[in-house]
């Protein structure tokens, strides 16, 4: 009985692996490697690199300097405060992208008074580079934090009391002690948050349909053109994502 | 150097730590305490790991409470050493030293010439806890404090390194804090004893003086002392009080029994056992006849427990294998049990 | 200084907190509460209500039975192989979802052979909610594992070993000692996927564009009816985000 | 029952285990050893949580390679007692009972009954390992493995919960394992002692034979033997070798030394110190003079350094505190050191 329970249990886990192999290898075997090299050098592939690259790189930025101080505080902090504050840094973790797009739309669409004042100075906050930027940091920021606290929480605080001890501040001891420990798990999370940026699609769909972004020029060469127009993007962004892996590993 | 603890007091949850005072000067206080029993707190309050709910510690006449862990001077010796994982033992201790030659000074004072260039994961438990006492000790601090820094290396480590600490200790002009739940280790290295309980101090003296003078059962039984009996003086002449324990009746040398209901406590190793035929009545100790009731080979010694003849009590010693072979010990020996008279040590009762 | 430093830390930090609550409340405010319960009754919202409920919970189902065994095997295995598998169980996580929507429909997709296939038995895998349940189980199935691994590495090995050592088989430990004690991590990566799966838009957009699941149908109200349309939809899904979050605190 | 162990053998990565030969009846074996020498896998191996790389192990004729765990009917009690911290410690034990009156008896034995309803986190760790043992015991094994189970407790619990293993132990009749790196414990409760170095057996024997006759410098020292000398035998006749060390020549009663070039070991224990004017040249021991050095007090008995007049070795001794006080001793007192013959061992030295 014992063994009967041990197979299907495998069976059970190597199908779902398949289900995420099999998948990847038949885009790899759906294209002929010259088009895409030919396909991939294309004007529109080109822009949406661009844009990705650029807003998710600034996004990604954005997350890791206002995420990396809330982490380590969640980190050293406990009690019913902590756990509130952690709950409204999960609550993007869980909330549908699309409805991401549409709570940041009341605040800096075009209806919204700051969207108003936005557009009025010549520097709207949608259908533009830093709508996608706002998208992508609301959807993608938590993971630095809520991975970079993990990572805080792994370096073990007597470590930072045996630092302050031997005479050195709080910074300097953030700088030579925690900083060097925590490294590889904030990496992690930069990593994921850099990954989730370039892959948001929902909100940046509402907020920024232009200037299009990797995710958003799927789509449209989706739906214009068809499946096989979709395919250089697809294989750029599968390119991107795995090298995020490799980061991750 | 002085530091001076005074009414220091400290809540979490609920546990309650104090108030607590102690003086420490330049001298090794041993604090010894089960787990649990607030020894570590007393640690972290002086380093500045945890802040007091009320209370002031002064050190060299420095006020410490409000002053943040890097000002105050306090050197600390966690318990696994606390190392930075990510720095060779050098880099650990250069971490902390103020000038470059300190490092050379110390790595040679505390053997550690062959194994600056490792990271702490490849050091034994000993050399890590060297290493941690060099990083230490590279502040100049004004006061040490050790947080069992021996508990978790094997018994011959653990002696020389203790050895060590003690050469060490005694050429520091500071104050130095041990904190141990091992009883061997605190009486070794302790000028004073300090013994806690339930978040206070129980006793504070010299490690013979509390061994031999217990003021209370918990403190009798934390250091030792397995002969601790309900008693009852029945006489107190001014050369001492005579007390009963079931059936014996030992002479003492209390002359002031404030009640006549007590504590008898006797530690073992001021108990001797003879032969029969070797007592000698006119001693001026307490002789009572027993037989072997059980044995243990400890090691270094036998612990043997006798039950006596006169009453149901049983009385633990400790013989030395010389004297358990001349004797021949085994279960049902007969034997003489003598009690010298200043062994005896009585504890008022309160309930 | 120390004092500077610690007051930009807890700034940044704040500006994040603010960044995530200040658009939900935003989205409260921007509607009056009788005009919500009104449309949330429209048949359109009902629909796409239905449609995301049943795929989202039979989504989590399947990923929770075929993801339970994996993340044991990846909880007590070491080595290469285990960090081979655990890279390919990340990779849907950090691939963008309409990437994800477009190795989907390679292989399901109407002009693939298995997908030309179940069209022709009658079973569509696109277009369909078979499709959704697709996409759905690709995206969200990896926190099922990647939590499930971490709450089977938090019950000590030595349980289970003491357990058997007791007399008792595989299947009993696991039933009595893991599984209760792995609980409240396991229910967590359940909670997380299920919320996954209930807001997946990229890849259902590929697979699946009918039956509108929420998400899609927040697009469609806002690209064909304007914000004020999205609203009642996105009011029901942050319902759902705050009771998985309350599930997972 | 018997427990046989033959060329078990283990690798992982650079620690190599074995090949271990050991045969255990019904007694306790106690496996002494420092950390990381492979007292843990010795235990794994047994209880099948490890896979040995080749060799067998028969428990009452049955070969246990290849069996599950839960096949073996082997009970082990683990360091940290490895409770199911969502049940009571009552639900732990039946987890483990084939009937349900043992539940009731097995509490009585190890004196549960108080706290049966409540979850290991609120239990002490004495009551802890005390549920551990009894949940182990239910199972009726035909083999027990203990894996330090007094390592983390305080002193007197540790030391109570010591004996009622002892009193424990002699009620059973079937081969128990009790790994510890507590030299005390060890030879307390083992009826013979296997000290383990570098995942191999050493030597293994009857306690006191293992403390006083050891085989190797290794065995010498973890079992408490400080007094270790470079020694050359001078004269061998039949009633007994005579050794140098240094300056200092010892009367053994050894007479079949086989090398010249020997190591001497004294254990402290069987060292006894005198005045001066109390030596007796007749006596069949081995009588040197020399002054204290260094005195520490261990609590129940003080450590001594003894430098030699004659030479400059130093020799350790304890001695009890009546003798302590009764002699005077403190740094520089002139002593008399008595080394029995018969104390005296010799290793032949392979270098």
């Amino acid at each position: 009985v014992g063994f009967d329970w041990l197979s299907v249990a495998l069976v059970l886990g190597g199908v779902l692996l398949l289900y995420y192999v099999v998948p990847l290898v038949s885009l790899f075997l759906s294209v002929p490697a010259g088009d895409i090299l030919a396909q991939i050098t294309n004007p529109t592939v080109v822009d949406a690199a661009t844009t990705s690259l650029l807003s998710a790189s600034v996004s990604t930025v954005i997350a890791t300097l206002f995420g990396l101080p809330l982490a380590y505080w969640l980190a050293r902090t406990d009690g019913a405060v902590m756990k509130g504050v952690l709950a409204v840094v999960i609550l993007p973790l869980v909330l549908p992208p699309t409805v991401g797009g549409i709570v940041l739309l009341t605040v800096f669409g075009p209806g919204s008074p700051l969207g108003e004042a936005a557009v009025a100075a010549g520097f709207p906050l949608t259908r533009s580079l830093a709508g996608v930027v706002l998208a992508q940091t609301f959807v993608a920021s938590p993971f630095v934090v809520v991975t970079a606290k993990a990572a805080f929480e792994s370096v073990d605080q007597t470590l930072e009391y045996a630092s302050r001890s031997l005479g050195e501040g709080r910074l300097t001891t953030a700088r030579r002690v925690t900083l060097p420990l925590a490294g590889p798990g904030i990496l992690a999370g930069v990593t994921l948050a850099f990954a989730r940026a370039i892959g948001e699609f929902g909100a940046t769909m509402m907020m920024a349909y232009y200037p299009r972004t990797m995710p958003v020029q799927i789509w449209v060469a989706f739906i214009e053109l068809g499946l096989d127009n979709a395919y250089p993007v697809a294989i750029l962004l599968v390119g991107i994502a795995v090298a995020a892996l490799a980061v991750l590993n | 150097m002085t530091l001076e603890l005074s009414r220091l007091r400290k809540s979490y949850g609920q546990f309650d730590f104090g108030p607590v005072d102690l003086t420490v000067d330049d001298e090794v206080l041993a604090v010894l305490g089960p787990s649990g029993s607030g020894k570590t707190t007393l640690l972290s309050l002086v380093a500045g790991i945890a802040v007091p709910d009320a209370g002031s510690m002064r050190l060299d006449g420095r006020e410490l409470v409000g002053l943040p862990l890097e000002d105050r001077r306090v050197g600390m010796v966690f318990q696994e050493g606390a190392l930075f994982p990510h720095m060779t033992a050098r880099e650990n201790i250069e971490y902390a030293a103020r000038d470059g030659d300190r490092v050379g000074s110390l790595a040679t004072l505390l053997e550690l010439d062959g194994v600056l260039e490792r990271k702490p994961a490849t050091l034994s438990g000993g050399e890590r806890q060297r290493v941690a006492l060099a990083r230490t000790l590279a502040t100049d601090p004004d006061a040490l404090l050790l947080d069992e820094p021996l508990s978790s290396l094997d018994a011959p480590i653990r002696k020389r390194l203790r050895d060590e600490l003690y050469r060490l200790f005694e050429s520091l002009d500071i104050p130095v804090l041990y904190v141990t739940h091992d009883q061997r280790t605190a009486t070794a290295l302790g000028d004073r004893l300090a013994i806690v309980r339930d978040g206070g101090i129980e006793q504070v003296g010299p490690p013979s003086t509390v061994i031999t003078r217990p003021t209370s059962r918990f403190v009798a039984r934390f250091t030792g002392t397995e002969n601790v009996f309900d008693g009852t003086v029945t006489d107190r002449p001014s050369t001492g009080a005579t007390v009963s324990v079931g059936d014996v009746r030992l002479q003492t040398t209390v002359s002031d029994v404030p009640a006549s209901a007590v504590t008898v406590c006797i530690h073992p190793s001021r108990i001797t056992v003879e032969a029969p035929d070797e007592a000698d009545e006119n001693r001026p100790a307490n002789a009572v006849t027993g037989t072997v009731a059980r044995w243990l080979n400890e090691g270094s010694e036998y612990r043997i427990d006798v039950e006596c003849d006169a009453g149901s009590i049983t009385l633990t010693t400790n013989v030395r294998p010389p004297t358990f072979e001349r004797l021949a010990l085994a279960n049902g020996t007969e034997l003489s049990v003598l009690i010298p008279r200043e062994s005896i040590h009585l504890i008022p009762e309160h309930e």
